[in-house]
């Protein structure tokens, strides 16, 4: 049981210590721009439980180059999809009827 | 059966430069697969008793030689439809600005002068014009194949389109995104005048009413004069003017201090939050729509909002109106 | 999956569990694009209307929020646990561990549907009726329409997890597993670990980016 | 056998009889092939499918040429006609093309070539084939009972909120069929990881499967996209509010990126198998090695990458920013460089070839041709001011049609032919397949290249009625689509007599090397008898010097 346990506690209390890292930045008086700050601790979560619980390490070539593809693809995605609009020059018409 | 197509536009011919090139390039390349083609499938047909001798090594150095020639004529395409492409976002200050509104299934346009036309445009030659265009509905695309140009007209933005027609004429307009059941019938004329038939038109054209003479009555009728004045030269001390039977009153029966707005359009105006911004047309659309984003110096935000009351088509007449007292008052 | 079962086109029973994990990791590598067009989605709205969606992330529940993203990642830590115990051949404990994650499980899912009921009466459901109006009403309701396309999402995956957690008991029950031969609850433990990372993207997004200045 | 005499008919007999046996014989109950985990009749259950869907799609678009004869529409309503591209699109992309090669002939091939026993996971292929019915039936009644008309690319706000139709049923079966690509895709890629026989390196892997590959990227990379993208859609048009909604300054442009993420690489889902069959056929019937091996392998997985890189140009003229078009403009440039690459290596590997124009041959040969007519014509697309002129008219309507239905189709073609004997273990009649090829070819020609010019001269897409100058080129598209159709019909009926009455087929016909061909036609359900060893490199045929002392010493030149 121990045995079992010892090596994914560090990773559980990891998790809750980024966890409340990310919540304290939360009320930072960051502004709008630096609001997207708070991803990093949420990125960093996301890589403990990638390699502390799935242990992408622990797997194959094949398995990584998966994972690997997984994040270049959605990095084009997001890199791609969002150029346009963040460097479009929008003249809205703002006659809108909000429900 | 007609196989050419005018160049009505100083753009056109430019495109059609570029599409000569790229069909030059496309029979050189034809010409080169199916010649090898051709000459491989006879020459080494399996009846053939041709020599063939030893295969030649592969080269590397030849893949990647013309590999990179190729590379480098694209580039050199790809730089030329670029820079075509840019000029089309340039339009010229001097442009004159013709409104578009398309709608399920027909364009609506609007001349400076007032003038509306439903599925027609007419324009004058050797002068850019510069189309403001949005749409009420879905994506529409306003196309006209004789200047080479298209642009999508989106429901909530604007888009702009600007040519220069060089050649007097009557020309296609095509609806090229698909809009819905009679996408096939939103077509219409572009009829380009020369200098002297345009003005003729424009005389001729009745209700050609001022799109500004319309926007002063809208003005009143949607009760703006109440606070910025009956001919917009503000309310109680106002920055502008402080004439008394300008006086606006609110609908509590109170004095409401309005900002004026004769001299204002092109004009900087102080902001509250200490910035300034340029008084175009982008800034007074957004404070009749949102009077409360941008608040002028010195004045409280009692302006209701306007979104949603006021139609595209009354609200370009408005800001017309307001335009028109930019300097200094109407003549 | 014992040796008995290897399919006539694998060498090995050891073959066939590679494999199948070489699948899982691919199949969770089209969930990360299918999760990558919502957040793209996030990320240009939230460009054309920051102020609307700053606005509607202040009426999020982010008490409940948090509580579940603690809740999540504690059962995926379980669950790691639940893995390690049957690769030391310990069935018993693996089952408890499977039990404990699924009660986190239902315990997130019951906290959202809290969390929805919440935002029903507080009107904070797109369309007629929306609780914030003015300027950035438009923003504030394309960000709840995302708020409730990922939640759901994410909510019917946890579903999905719950049932192969159910499954694997009750396959571990009839002994099916072992420390030689496991690889089904290694591919669910993927899984569930998948959908935690899911929420850690999720949860900023919805619940903290808006909230300073 | 050969020394006792036997009559013809005995002989034809005794074969039937003795014929071993075989993956089609071994079990013949409807159960055995609803329920099948053999990639091989899983292959068949989806060339019978796609057949269905190919004439569906194949029919609306012969109502639609003939609609087009006369300027004012011939004899359907303008509402009908919409409803007719819409069904004509969505059920030729999503139904046809798309899975098309992968699914029958990848299915059927992948094993085989790889020299394993079945995919990695047959249930899933199974369930893959369900989930493609499910979805194709969904989206058929839905667009045969409500119809739909907003043409298959489904742009917003027109779709969400505007289009009279069964938006979400057809939404909903190209969503539940997305999930049968990923399947497939997911299967193949760990396959041709994991089962590849002993000494099958990369490098040995016919070009066939290299291609397959690279699809399969895409179909496991593209697919999620566009399964969100029709969610969301779903979701705003079941809602009548969303995140595209321009009345609550949502951006319907971004549902043009999110869609074009997907369907520009879908373009390459559709051309890539395409170019793997050509590249087994063009060595086989040229007796050579393919010129330029690696190059050949490495650009089709290039063109998979750098197809995610260029879907803005799909969006020119849509209102995107100046700098998005800019580099999209240049991306897609890029992406035709390993095309071309490609299209020069088929070329060289004629060269001092020993050429049989066998009908698999005329289709590729076929295919080459157009599909180097629709790529430069992209070079036209993909140029900024040459796309503002050009976009939304008839010449994009030809140019993916010279790729999609010159090219891939073809190809299709081309394949089932070659591989007809594997598959069916009859022979096709020789004759009757060369004049069909050639037919296709002529009558591709002259439906898809007046489209050219009518685009050029400005006529826009999707009009079910247009100004009268352009008839005459109108009336020789639809000429050329009635000569097309009469040719793609002609398959249906030889090919179905060979399976009767063909020459039954040795294990391998053409001579060729690749793995499929040593076993027996049709192949044992297990595939091999024992697991195949792989030496040699593809397409390892003799050297032209050989090949013509062989052929001085058989007389074949006296």
């Amino acid at each position: 049981m121990r045995q079992v346990v010892r090596p994914l506690l560090p990773v559980w209390l990891g998790l809750l210590a980024l966890f409340a890292v990310e919540l304290g930045t939360a009320f930072l008086p960051l502004g709008h721009a630096f609001a997207g700050l708070i991803l990093l601790p949420a990125a960093a979560m996301v890589g403990l439980v990638g390699f502390g619980f799935m242990r992408l390490g622990r797997y194959g070539a094949i398995a990584r180059c998966f994972a690997l593809a997984a994040v270049f693809w959605l990095l084009v995605l997001l890199g791609l999809g969002s150029m346009d609009p963040f460097t479009r020059t929008e003249y809205p018409v703002r006659v809108t009827t909000y429900p | 059966m007609n196989l050419s197509l005018p160049e009505a536009s100083a753009n056109a011919p430019e495109t059609d430069a570029l599409i000569g090139a790229l069909l030059l390039l496309s029979l050189a390349v034809l010409a080169l697969v199916f010649g090898l083609m051709l000459l491989y499938v006879i020459r080494y047909r399996a009846g053939s008793r041709i020599d063939r001798g030893k295969l030649a090594e592969k080269s590397w150095r030849f893949e990647i030689s013309w590999t990179a020639a190729t590379l480098v004529i694209f580039f050199g395409l790809f730089l030329w439809g670029a820079d075509l492409y840019v000029r089309l976002f340039e339009p010229p200050a001097d442009a004159e600005k013709i409104y578009i509104i398309g709608k399920q299934w027909m364009w609506k346009a609007e001349h400076p002068g007032g003038q509306r036309e439903i599925d027609t445009l007419h324009v004058p030659a050797n002068r850019p014009i510069e189309l403001l265009m949005t749409s009420e509905d879905v994506i529409h695309d306003f196309s006209v194949p004789a200047f080479r140009l298209k642009r999508d007209v989106l429901p909530g933005r604007y888009e702009s389109l600007w040519f220069r027609a060089d050649t007097p004429g009557t020309y296609h307009l095509f609806c090229d995104q698909f809009c819905g059941t009679d996408h096939a019938r939103m077509v219409g004329d572009i009829i380009v005048l020369s200098g002297p038939d345009f003005r003729r038109w424009l005389a001729e054209t009745p209700s050609s009413e001022d799109l500004a003479d319309q926007g002063q009555d809208l003005f009143i009728r949607y009760g703006c004069s109440g606070c910025h004045g009956g001919n917009g030269a503000g309310g109680l001390s106002g920055p502008g003017g402080t004439a008394p039977e300008s006086l606006g009153r609110s609908p509590q029966g109170g004095t409401v201090r309005a900002p004026s707005l004769v001299g204002l359009y092109g004009s900087p105006v102080p902001l509250s939050d200490g910035s300034v911004v340029i008084a175009d047309d982008r800034y007074i659309r957004d404070s009749i729509l949102e009077p409360g984003s941008q608040i002028v110096a010195s004045f409280q935000n009692v302006m209701p909002s306007f979104a949603g009351q006021i139609s595209e088509e009354d609200l370009v007449k408005v800001i017309a109106y307001i335009k028109s007292l930019g300097a200094g008052g109407r003549s | 999956m014992s040796e008995a079962h290897v399919h006539f086109q694998y060498d090995s029973a050891a073959h066939q569990e590679a494999t199948a994990l070489d699948g899982m990791w691919l199949f969770l590598a089209t969930e990360v694009l299918f999760f990558g067009a919502l957040f793209l989605t996030w990320l240009v709205s939230r460009h054309f209307h920051p102020q609307g969606f700053a606005e509607a992330a202040r009426h999020t529940e982010l008490l409940i929020g948090s509580i579940n993203t603690a809740v999540l990642v504690t059962s995926s830590f379980v669950f790691s646990c639940g893995l390690g115990f049957i690769e030391r051949g310990d069935a018993r404990s693996m089952i408890r561990a499977c039990f404990v994650t699924a009660l986190l499980g239902l315990a997130f899912i019951t906290l959202k549907g809290v969390e929805w009921t919440k935002d029903f009466s507080d009107h904070l459901v797109p369309g007629p009726g929306f609780a914030i109006a003015g300027a950035d009403s438009g923003g504030a309701q394309i960000f709840f329409c995302f708020y409730f396309v990922a939640t759901v999402l994410h909510a019917v995956h946890m579903l999905v997890g719950l049932g192969l957690i159910a499954w694997l008991v009750q396959r571990a029950r009839r002994g099916a597993f072992s420390a030689a031969s496991h690889a089904p609850v290694e591919v669910v433990g993927l899984y569930w670990s998948f959908v935690d990372v899911v929420w850690l993207v999720l949860y900023p997004l919805i619940y903290l980016v808006g909230r300073p200045g | 056998m050969s020394d006792i005499a036997l009559t013809p008919q005995e002989l034809e007999a005794s074969t039937i009889r003795e014929r071993p046996e075989n993956y089609l014989n071994e079990k013949l109950s409807l159960a055995s092939w609803l329920l099948t985990t053999d990639h091989k009749r899983i292959a068949l259950l989806y060339f019978a499918s796609i057949t269905v869907f190919f004439f569906i799609g194949g029919a609306a678009a012969a109502l639609m040429r003939f609609n087009l004869l006369t300027p004012d529409g011939a004899i359907v309503s303008p509402e009908t006609y919409n409803r007719l591209f819409t069904m004509h699109g969505v059920v030729m992309v999503w139904f046809f093309l798309v899975p098309a090669v992968p699914v029958t002939l990848g299915n059927f091939m992948i094993p085989l070539m790889i020299g394993a026993r079945d995919l990695a996971f047959p249930k899933i292929n199974l369930m893959s084939w369900y989930l493609f019915m499910i979805g194709g039936v969904i989206s058929t009644w839905a667009l045969f009972m409500g119809g739909l008309d907003t043409g298959w690319t489904f742009y917003t706000p027109l779709s969400s909120a505007y289009a009279r139709g069964y938006v979400v049923p057809v939404a909903v079966g190209i969503f539940i069929s997305g999930f049968s690509s990923i399947a497939t895709g997911l299967n193949f890629m760990v396959t041709i990881h994991r089962l590849r026989a002993p000494g099958m390196t990369w490098y040995r892997m016919p070009v066939f499967l290299w291609s397959l590959y690279a699809t399969s990227v895409i179909y496991v990379l593209a697919t999620p996209v566009l399964a969100m993208t029709l969610l969301l859609l779903a979701f705003e048009t079941i809602f009548r509010i969303g995140v595209f909604d321009p009345t609550l300054g949502g951006d319907p442009v971004l549902f043009q990126h999110l869609f074009w993420f997907y369907s520009h690489p879908a373009v390459y889902i559709m051309i890539l198998p395409g170019m793997g069959v050509v590249s087994e056929i063009i060595p086989v019937f040229s007796r050579r090695q393919i010129f330029g091996y690696k190059f050949v392998v490495w650009c089709s997985v290039s063109i998979a990458v750098i197809s995610f890189f260029v879907w803005g140009h799909h969006m020119f003229v849509a209102g995107t920013s100046l700098y998005s078009a800019i580099i999209f403009s240049l991306l897609s440039f890029l992406v035709s460089i390993p095309s071309a690459i490609k299209v020069f290596n088929w070329i060289g590997t004629l060269h001092k070839g020993f050429i049989r124009f066998d009908a698999p041959m005329i289709y590729a040969l076929g295919f080459v041709g157009l599909f180097t007519m629709g790529g430069l014509t992209g070079l036209f697309l993909a140029s900024l001011a040459s796309d503002v002129a050009l976009h939304d008219t008839y010449f994009v309507v030809a140019h993916f049609h010279y790729i999609m239905v010159g090219g891939m189709v073809s190809a299709f073609f081309g394949g089932l032919h070659y591989w007809w004997p594997k598959i069916t273990g009859r022979m096709y009649p020789e004759m009757w397949g060369r004049v069909a090829a050639a037919m296709i070819f002529f009558g591709f020609n002259l439906t898809f290249f007046p489209q050219f010019i009518l685009g050029f001269l400005g006529m826009p897409r999707r009009y079910s009625v247009y100004p009268p100058e352009f008839q005459v080129l109108n009336v020789l598209s639809s000429a050329g689509a009635t000569i097309l159709a009469v040719a793609y019909l002609m398959p249906l009926f030889y090919l179905g007599w060979s399976l009767f009455w063909g020459q039954r087929a040795p294990a391998n016909p053409w001579g060729a090397t690749g793995l499929e061909w040593q076993t027996q036609s049709p192949p044992r359900t297990e595939n091999f008898t024992s697991t195949p060893v792989v030496t040699e490199a593809p397409y390892n045929y003799p050297p032209p010097e050989a090949i013509q002392r062989e052929k001085v010493e058989s007389g074949e030149h006296v």
